[in-house]
């Protein structure tokens, strides 16, 4: 892995990246020089309607990736089947994706967070009965007291409960969960259940996370510290994959943004030439997204059929996937 | 173990104790007795006796030892129409003093000992859609309250039981007509729903009591009722209605009356309940409650409402099916119930758990296993097994039943 | 600043005063809220994770139980009325989690939104097919099956159904592609220009703020600052407590470096 | 069996008979004191089904023994005062009911146990009385398993072989060769089921359905028999047997709609029965069925009636095993006479000698009997239900079997009586 | 006094019973499929006749002891993996039905008159056939004795202030101990749990000497088989003691809230499931053996009643805790018993005969177990506020 060491020294570096991503071939699939995770010929049909069909997608080590793209366009799906949650449609016909120069066309889903690549769920998982340190120690990886055998045997685990404790204190602290430690999962707030199911999956120091809407519903000040904490892992080199609505999270730390629509990828490159792309504007940014929403004029009927009209591109573009 | 004696009536063959034993028979074909007949009777000892059957068939020798004697027609005597493969038997006479019997196989020139297995089929088939519909009718019931609520009802199959049990106090002991007496028990069976929910549903949910804890609520119920039907009714089998049903046979098919009118019954009324769930707007709610509870309160829905009529529509339901089961299975007992208990369970899931036309799909997978399996060879305590089996692998196959939807993950 | 209806001596169509509630008893989440919406006005309530801004929505919606304190709808008073008379009232209200009835379709969902005036359904599902036109494709589509964002939509879709006179929002715009927040935010202004009283929860609070004729900002369990949304969106304490300035600078290295 | 042959098929409520029942006040309901013993008391502990599905067999077994200890009482022997104290024995389904019951007798130090009604249930529970040295007498039990299982174990009810095989003589002897069965899966069912079949074969005759190995039985308790009855009719068989306790009463309906004659048809003790209140009139005339024990005279069974109503409120219906527990009960108080003391072990010893398996005059009741061994006389008591003396593996060596034919209301009649011998 | 004492005997008796002890085993297995991990295992009673099966029959073909415990854990070993391979994938209702059909199909075979010679069809098989090699074991001897060898007749004459006071002390320690459990056993520091370990001896100590169960030494219901299975119970407690305060045991509680979550975090959810069903089951076929012991292999005994009271059980002691099934059990039969005493003993004959009062006493039993659950739907053990999220 003398590889990724070098690659994460350069990548703290923001110029280092800048320039790293500038020589990245920025065609929708294109390949990147060091690609952590590699997927061809996905495709999930559900009845008649095409959810994912992605023809090619690598991801680069130690970036921050961003994925996006309107309502329905897959994105979530795609989650599912790369983690084996789903099984595509093209499963042994052509389907093929590898994590980290390994095949994962038919692992489970827990052999794939083994292999370092953990997910977290746009809707919550939280484990309603457990208290949130519980839900956290669930996360750490490798225990020894997950063994059948060994678990009767204190001693044979004692020392690293310690130490995984102490860890999911010091996440539980940045995540600003650490006074609810010894609550219920079950009562956190729809944020705070968020907050958790980051936090958890950061538990067990995966090569590579994949949020699937990890601020929907988090306070924007906390959202800032915690985008710091993300580029600060990236910096010790995890890669992040993340699929976002709020297009300032996504400016603010990706440093690659791949778009996502009617299931099939439609563009990629760094966050400011993407964002500036007309066919991205119209099918999912809209022209108000940093307009000042207070407004009345916004009101008027003009103003509204032109949202309606960008809303209207959105949806069509959807229609064409079915 | 050594034989005993008998002295059938008109044998007029008295054994003595250990001076003589008596062998003896009647002959008769599958039609009717054969008189006048001449049998010899051959043993040890050189013994040898002629007998002629007499009016009733019968015949009989006294024999002074005990051994092995041989019986033989003398097939001149049989009359023109009667015919034997076997005109011999060979019977032990094991000690004196008591009767052995010797049966000679006669039969009619026109006998056949085959039968139709396609015939027997088609019977069962017939039998199973029957038995299909009655449970149709209880686990549609059971289906709606789980899908309702989320509750496994084992207290549904009590409901069933005291359909049977309340016609056999309204109708055999009331003396109520069929008809005014079955509507009386439904509507009774629908107050005991619409009472139950009132009582200790309602309040339980109001309370937030887990669905766990709510099947053990039901496993208790379920226990009190039985013992009730035990203290109240007693531990034998009653019948709904004295009288032998009235047959009709179609081809291979004989079937009560009262049973074709239970299935037409069960038809209708399934129908009814399956247009009411699907195309009227409380059916809809009954499925958003299931799905969010909170939820349909939040769109004025009252749930307790709605719940309190599923409980209502599915007591009535199981209280109809159990008086019909009465009534075509000739008698209820106070485990009636408990004894479909499974088949209720099965039915639910395979069709997919609940979905109402699920339970009726299943329901009539499950009876018609029931009672075609033996047919096809199945030892008759594996009839159960079988349907029970018959579920394992299609959840194996189809996790989530027969029209019941997968889950989405994420 | 328009539409700001507070005149005052006018009275409020919704208002809570002073409500201690929790879930589990001995455990008060909030801790005397007040709030108070005046005819035609659109709150936004915006704080921390875990502040109890849902709860308070329950709260005033008879989801969760109120200790002390009081809910008055007009002159009624609906503290702990059961949820469904609410509805009958003309209360609508949309959950932050578990929206909708995943195992009915689309077109059932929307069904609901309107149980207790059957009558009226058909020229009201035509409306909101005009309005969500992705969710009248897939009215046959059982809303188990939406991505999150189609969800939020439903959602929004089956409490519009029967024109609520108070509207309760619980962060609408979370999960929803940018051109739908927006979409949702002004059509939500929109609803509230026709003179329904909407009190809305968001995360996305600078959007909040900007279309709020006042708003809110909760912290464990007591309203902590209120005012008119512009005012709390320049609060430099609001700033640094909720708001935090991640929109703000990339807003203004945007414009830094692209020229309008 | 002299005093059976004299027992006329009664007509159907005959007036007389009830008027023949004794007085109601003649019978006590003596229930054990809680410090009542083996010590000072013949302690008659009972392990029968009260409830679960044999719970229709408990009120005719409680009555046998009920009066069996109002009439040992009744006789004033000296230092032989008896009580009962019967306990649920439930059913196989759930056995830590008889398992606690049996726990409850052995603490309770009785002279004997007289139960249990199924054989399942006495099998789990035989076990804990014999260790605690406690004679457990059954009054229903035939399986051929049973015989001689252990010192403590004695039973009234002949074992499977007697009554099979006078069954299966009086079904060949009838001309039936093809025999089909119904026959349930317990115990009983299969157990009578071979014997029968094992008779019918030895006289030439054939099994075609239920038959032995064949796993056409079907369980116990089932309610639906459309598909065993189909079944029964498909092989053609000539007669019919059904061996079962009250699924019968489904059964036979179910063999009538699909055209069965039921003059074609037989039963057992299990379910030879007055079904005058179940069936419409002439549904099962011309069937026949045997009842191991010569028939019990009418006068006896109005005292066991008598007895229930007046201790439990409820007239009996049926009278399965009545004399058994009564002659079970009998015996062990004769026991104890002869043995001149009330406690289990004593009764154990003589036990088979009161039966007469010593030799001994003929007695016919507690009364008389306790008198002839007051006088030192050996004795052979021969009660209600007709069995010869206990032989040495506890089993009566011999019974009476009566064979009854229904009539058009549905009423059993005794028609003749055979003695089987095992 | 005297009728309250035979009640109490009685539901001593019950309390004490090997058959108690074997259900409490049987629940301690339901308690890690239902408790900890939520797998609705709606069969144990299949497992717990499978262990007695195995047991019984391989002794009854003259096997000797050892191999005849092997078969039985082996035959529930290989139910769990064949049920669990294709089952544990399927939503938790499912396994429900599978699970109580998987049993009672057991049954079925179990009883089928074609297999006589083999498991002894419904007729089962005798105690006497497989109980010797058990007792043989025995080290107590032969005879009878009471537990401890005086009781309260033996101070002042069993005066009626003795029992009161007596009760009275029995139950202070039984409340403290309950109210201790309940705060999850734990007990800080050796002093603590020595304090408790010696109000747990004095407790038992104390109701041996209120209520004298005399009993055989060795024998079919005697203090060897008692106190094996106790053992039993008491050394299973541990195990599982020692199993669910580990990451394992946590693993087990994550997969019951969410297995999807469990899942995305690099667990093998299937075989932990698997693991837990093994295990489960295991307990289950050792509360079958114990429960043919003093008894005999009846297929009838053990089907869907069984499961029904082995839930009840552990629904009255508390789900997921340590001491719950065990408690559970013990409870639930002296409470049966105790109401079928109370009912016949001051149910008077004119209003209910002797058959009535026992079908009356379980009507009470199932209200009775209605009200408990209503009333305290955690158990008693149980913590009610985790139960708030368990839908
Ligand atoms: N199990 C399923 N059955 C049927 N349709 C499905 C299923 N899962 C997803 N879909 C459909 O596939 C499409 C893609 O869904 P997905 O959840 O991947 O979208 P997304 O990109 O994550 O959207 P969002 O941003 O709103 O979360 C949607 O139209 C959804 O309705
Ligand atoms: N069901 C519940 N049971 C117990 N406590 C709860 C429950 N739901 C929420 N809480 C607690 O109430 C507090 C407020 O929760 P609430 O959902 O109102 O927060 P919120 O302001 O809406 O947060 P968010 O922005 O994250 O949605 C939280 O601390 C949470 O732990
Ligand atoms: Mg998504
Ligand atoms: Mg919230």
């Amino acid at each position: 892995m003398s590889d990724q060491t070098v690659a994460s020294r350069n990548l703290a570096d923001p110029v280092a990246r800048r320039e790293l991503v500038s020589g990245f071939d920025a065609s929708p699939g294109g390949s990147k020089p060091d690609s952590i995770l590699l997927v061809d010929k996905i495709t999930r049909q559900f009845g008649g309607m095409t959810a994912v069909d992605v023809e090619h997608l690598e991801v680069q080590r130690g970036l921050i990736t961003a994925l996006i793209g309107p309502n329905g366009a897959g994105k979530t799906t795609f989650f599912n089947l790369i983690t084996g949650f789903d099984r595509p449609t093209s499963a042994g016909k052509g389907a093929h994706w590898a994590f980290d120069g390994r095949t994962l066309d038919k692992t489970s889903a827990s052999s794939v967070a083994q292999a370092g690549m953990v997910r977290t769920f746009q809707l919550t998982k939280a484990l309603s009965a457990m208290t949130v340190i519980e839900n956290m120690m669930l996360g750490a990886q490798n225990q020894a007291g997950e063994n059948l055998f060994k678990s009767m045997f204190r001693g044979s685990w004692r020392k690293q409960e310690q130490e995984i404790e102490a860890k999911a204190d010091e996440l539980l602290a940045r995540f600003k969960l650490y006074e609810k430690k010894d609550d219920y999962a079950g009562s956190l707030s729809g944020g705070q259940r968020k907050l958790l199911e980051m936090a958890r999956a950061l538990m067990s120091d995966p090569k590579m996370i994949m949020l699937d809407e990890p601020m929907a519903g988090v306070n924007p000040a906390l959202t800032q510290s915690l985008l710091g904490h993300i580029q600060g892992l990236r910096d010790e080199g995890m890669t992040v994959l993340f699929v976002e609505h709020d297009m300032h999270v996504v400016r603010h730390i990706s440093d690659w943004v791949a778009v996502m629509a009617e299931g099939r990828l439609v563009a990629e490159g760094p966050a400011d030439t993407v964002m500036s792309n007309p066919a991205v504007i119209d099918a999912y940014l809209g022209a108000h997204h940093d307009t000042d929403l207070g407004d009345d004029a916004l009101l008027s009927d003009e103003a509204f059929e032109q949202i309606e009209g960008e809303v209207e591109a959105e949806r069509e573009a959807e229609e064409e996937q079915q | 173990m050594s034989s005993g004696a008998a002295n059938a009536v008109d044998t007029l063959c008295l054994a003595e104790a250990d001076k003589t034993a008596c062998i003896a028979g009647t002959l008769r074909t599958e039609a009717d007795v054969v008189p006048d007949v001449t049998l010899t009777i051959t043993g040890p000892g050189g013994f040898s006796e002629e007998v002629t059957t007499g009016e009733t068939g019968k015949w009989n020798v006294q024999v002074t030892e005990p051994g092995a004697y041989v019986v033989k027609i003398d097939e001149d005597s049989l009359p023109d129409d009667v015919v034997t493969d076997h005109p011999e038997v060979t019977i032990n006479v094991g000690r004196l003093g008591a009767t052995q019997a010797a049966t000679l196989d006669v039969r009619t020139g026109s006998y056949s000992a085959e039968s139709s297995k396609f015939d027997e089929l088609v019977q069962s088939t017939v039998n199973g859609l029957r038995l299909g519909l009655l449970l149709a009718l209880a686990s549609v019931g059971l289906s709606l309250i789980y899908g309702t609520t989320g509750l496994s009802n084992f207290a549904h199959a009590e409901q069933v039981t005291l359909g049977g049990i309340l016609g056999y106090y309204l109708i055999n002991r009331g003396g109520l007509s069929l008809i005014v007496g079955g509507i009386l028990v439904v509507v009774i069976c629908a107050f005991t729903g619409w009472f139950q929910d009132r009582v200790l549903w309602q309040p339980l949910r109001r309370r937030g009591l887990g669905l766990t804890q709510l099947m053990i609520v039901t496993i208790g119920l379920s226990l009190a009722l039985q013992y009730c039907y035990q203290y109240f009714v007693g531990a034998r089998t009653v019948r709904v209605v004295q009288d032998n049903p009235e047959v009709s046979t179609f081809g291979p098919i004989t079937i009560t009356n009262q049973s074709i009118v239970a299935m037409a019954i069960s038809v209708v009324v399934l129908a009814a309940v399956g247009y009411a769930l699907l195309r009227t707007r409380i059916g809809r709610a009954t499925r958003a409650v299931s799905d969010n509870p909170a939820l349909a309160a939040a769109s004025g829905i009252d749930t307790d409402k709605v719940i309190r009529l599923v409980w209502t529509v599915a007591m009535a339901l199981a209280g109809l099916s159990g008086l019909l089961y009465a009534l075509v299975t000739n008698g209820i007992k106070w485990d009636t119930g408990l004894q479909i208990l499974l088949l209720l369970f099965a039915a639910v899931t395979l069709g997919g758990l609940g979905t109402a036309f699920g339970a009726l799909l299943g329901a009539l997978i499950i009876g018609l296993v029931v009672e075609i399996s033996p047919v096809l060879g199945m030892p008759g305590d594996f009839k159960y097994a079988t349907a029970l089996l018959i579920l394992i692998l299609l959840l194996l196959v189809r996790p989530q039943g027969l029209l019941g939807k997968p889950q989405r993950v994420g | 600043m328009s539409g700001t209806g507070v005149a005052t001596g006018q009275r409020a169509v919704v208002e809570a005063k002073d409500v201690v509630a929790g879930y589990l008893p001995g455990v008060n989440i909030l801790n005397g809220c007040s709030l108070v919406a005046y005819p035609g006005e659109m709150i936004g309530i915006i704080g921390p994770n875990g502040a109890g801004k849902s709860t308070l929505l329950k709260a005033m919606f008879g989801l969760v139980k109120v200790h002390s304190g009081s809910v008055t709808l007009g002159d009624r008073d609906i503290t702990n009325l059961r949820t469904n008379q609410l509805v009958e009232m003309g209360v609508g209200f949309v959950p932050q989690t578990n929206n909708v009835f995943p195992s009915l379709t689309i077109e059932e969902n929307l069904r609901m939104g309107l149980f207790l005036r059957p009558k009226r359904i058909r020229e009201r599902l035509d409306a909101m097919w005009d309005l969500f036109p992705n969710l009248h494709e897939r009215r046959d589509r059982s809303a188990g099956a939406l991505s999150g964002g189609e969800r939020q939509s439903l959602a929004m879709a089956r409490a519009l159904m029967m024109e609520p006179s108070v509207l309760l929002l619980d962060e609408p715009s979370a999960g929803l592609s940018p051109v739908r927040q927006d979409e949702t935010f002004l059509r939500t202004r929109r609803i509230n220009k026709t003179g329904v009283c909407v009190v809305m929860v968001e995360q996305n609070a600078r959007r909040c703020l900007q279309i709020c004729d006042r708003g809110y900002v909760l912290d464990q369990g007591r309203d902590a600052h209120s005012g008119t949304g512009r005012e709390l969106a320049n609060d430099p304490k609001v700033i640094e407590l909720y708001l935090g300035t991640l929109a703000k600078d990339v807003d203004e290295s945007k414009s830094g470096d692209a020229p309008a | 069996g002299d005093d059976s042959n004299d027992s006329e098929p009664q007509a159907e409520d005959t007036p007389s008979s009830s008027e023949s029942a004794p007085a109601a006040d003649s019978f006590t309901n003596d229930e054990c004191a809680a410090n009542q013993t083996s010590a000072d008391t013949l302690r008659v502990g009972g392990i029968l089904p009260l409830t679960g599905n044999l719970a229709f067999l408990g009120p005719p077994e409680v009555a046998g023994v009920g009066l069996a200890v109002s009439d040992i009482n009744a006789a004033g022997v000296e230092g032989v005062a008896a009580c009962h104290d019967i306990q649920d024995s439930g059913d196989s389904t759930d056995m830590s009911v008889s398992t606690a019951s049996a726990g409850t007798l052995v603490a309770s130090k009785p002279s004997v146990v007289i139960g249990a009604a199924s054989s399942s249930v006495s099998l789990n529970v035989v076990d804990t009385f014999a260790d605690n040295k406690i004679v457990e007498v059954s009054p229903a039990n035939t399986a051929v398993d049973l015989s001689g299982y252990s010192p403590w174990y004695f039973r009234t009810a002949p074992p499977d072989g007697v009554q099979g095989n006078a069954l299966g003589t009086l079904i060949s002897t009838d001309g039936y060769s093809k025999v089909g069965f119904l026959v349930f899966n317990d115990t009983y069912g299969t157990g009578l089921r071979n014997a029968v079949q094992q008779t019918v074969e030895g006289a030439g005759g054939s099994c075609v359905y239920g038959c032995k190995g064949d796993g056409d039985e079907f369980p116990a308790g089932q309610t639906t028999f459309s598909a065993e009855v189909s079944g029964v009719l498909a092989a053609k068989p000539d007669a019919i047997v059904v061996l079962a306790f009250d699924e019968t009463k489904s059964i036979v309906p179910e063999l009538k709609a699909q055209g069965w004659d039921m003059a074609k048809t037989y039963f057992s003790d299990g379910n030879t029965a007055d079904y005058s209140a179940d069936f419409a009139k002439g549904t099962l005339e011309g069937a026949q069925g045997t009842i191991p024990g010569a028939d019990p005279e009418q006068g006896f069974k109005d005292r066991l009636s008598g007895w229930s109503e007046q201790a439990t409120g409820k007239p009996l219906k049926d009278y399965a095993y009545g004399a058994e527990s009564y002659d079970a009960t009998i015996l062990a108080a004769l026991a104890a006479v002869k043995g001149g003391a009330t406690d289990s072990e004593t009764i154990q010893k003589n036990y088979a000698a009161v039966s007469g398996a010593t030799g001994g005059e003929e007695c016919t009741s507690f009364a008389d009997c306790a008198a002839m061994i007051t006088d030192g006389k050996e004795i052979k008591y021969t009660g209600p239900s007709g069995i010869g003396p206990i032989d040495d593996e506890n089993d009566p060596s011999s019974a009476f079997v009566g064979i009854y034919t229904f009539n058009a209301s549905n009423k059993n009649e005794l028609t003749s009586t055979v003695e089987g011998k095992k | 006094m005297d009728t309250i004492q035979l009640i109490l005997n009685g539901m001593m008796r019950e309390a004490l019973s090997p058959q108690t002890a074997a259900v409490a085993i049987a629940v301690i297995g339901l308690n890690i499929h239902f408790g900890f991990t939520g797998l609705l295992n709606m069969g144990q009673s299949g497992f717990m006749l499978l262990g007695a099966y195995g047991f019984a029959i391989s002794i009854w073909h003259d096997l000797p002891m050892v191999v005849g415990l092997l078969f039985g854990f082996g035959a529930a070993l290989i139910f769990a993996l064949i049920l669990g391979a294709p089952t544990l994938k399927l939503r938790g209702d499912y396994l429900a039905i599978v699970t109580i059909s998987a049993a009672e199909i057991i049954r079925y075979v179990g009883r089928s008159a074609l297999l006589t010679d083999f498991t002894g069809s419904a007729q089962g098989i005798p105690g006497s056939q497989y109980r010797s090699s058990f007792t043989g074991l025995s080290f107590f001897g032969s005879g009878s004795f009471t537990l401890i060898p005086f009781n309260y007749t033996d101070v002042a004459d069993g005066a009626a202030w003795v029992r009161v006071l007596g009760w009275a002390i029995a139950i202070a320690i039984v409340v403290v101990l309950v109210l201790r459990l309940r705060r999850g056993g734990a007990f800080n520091g050796i002093a603590q749990a020595a304090l408790m370990g010696l109000l747990l001896v004095a407790g038992v100590f104390l109701l041996f000497f209120l209520f004298p169960v005399p009993n055989q030494r060795t024998g079919v219901n005697g203090w060897w088989v008692r106190f094996v299975a106790w053992g039993l119970v008491l050394l299973c407690t541990f195990v599982v003691y020692l199993l669910v305060r580990s990451p394992w045991g946590r693993l087990l509680r994550g997969i019951r809230e969410d297995e999807d979550a469990i899942r995305s975090l690099g667990k093998n959810v299937f075989s932990i499931k698997m693991q837990a069903l093994i295990i489960g089951g295991l307990f289950g076929a050792l509360g079958g053996i114990v429960y043919v012991l003093p008894a005999s292999v009846q297929p009838d005994s053990m089907g869907r009643s069984l499961t029904f009271f082995c839930y009840t059980a552990l629904l009255i002691g508390g789900a997921a805790t340590i001491f719950g099934p065990v408690l559970g059990a013990v409870i639930f039969f002296a409470a049966r018993i105790g109401i079928k005493y109370t009912a016949a003993a001051y149910v008077p004959d004119s209003i209910m005969n002797n058959q009535q009062t026992e079908q009356f006493s379980y009507i009470v039993v199932g209200v009775a177990l209605m009200l408990i659950v209503i009333f305290r739907p955690q158990g008693i053990l149980g913590n009610k506020r985790e139960l708030r999220f368990n839908v």
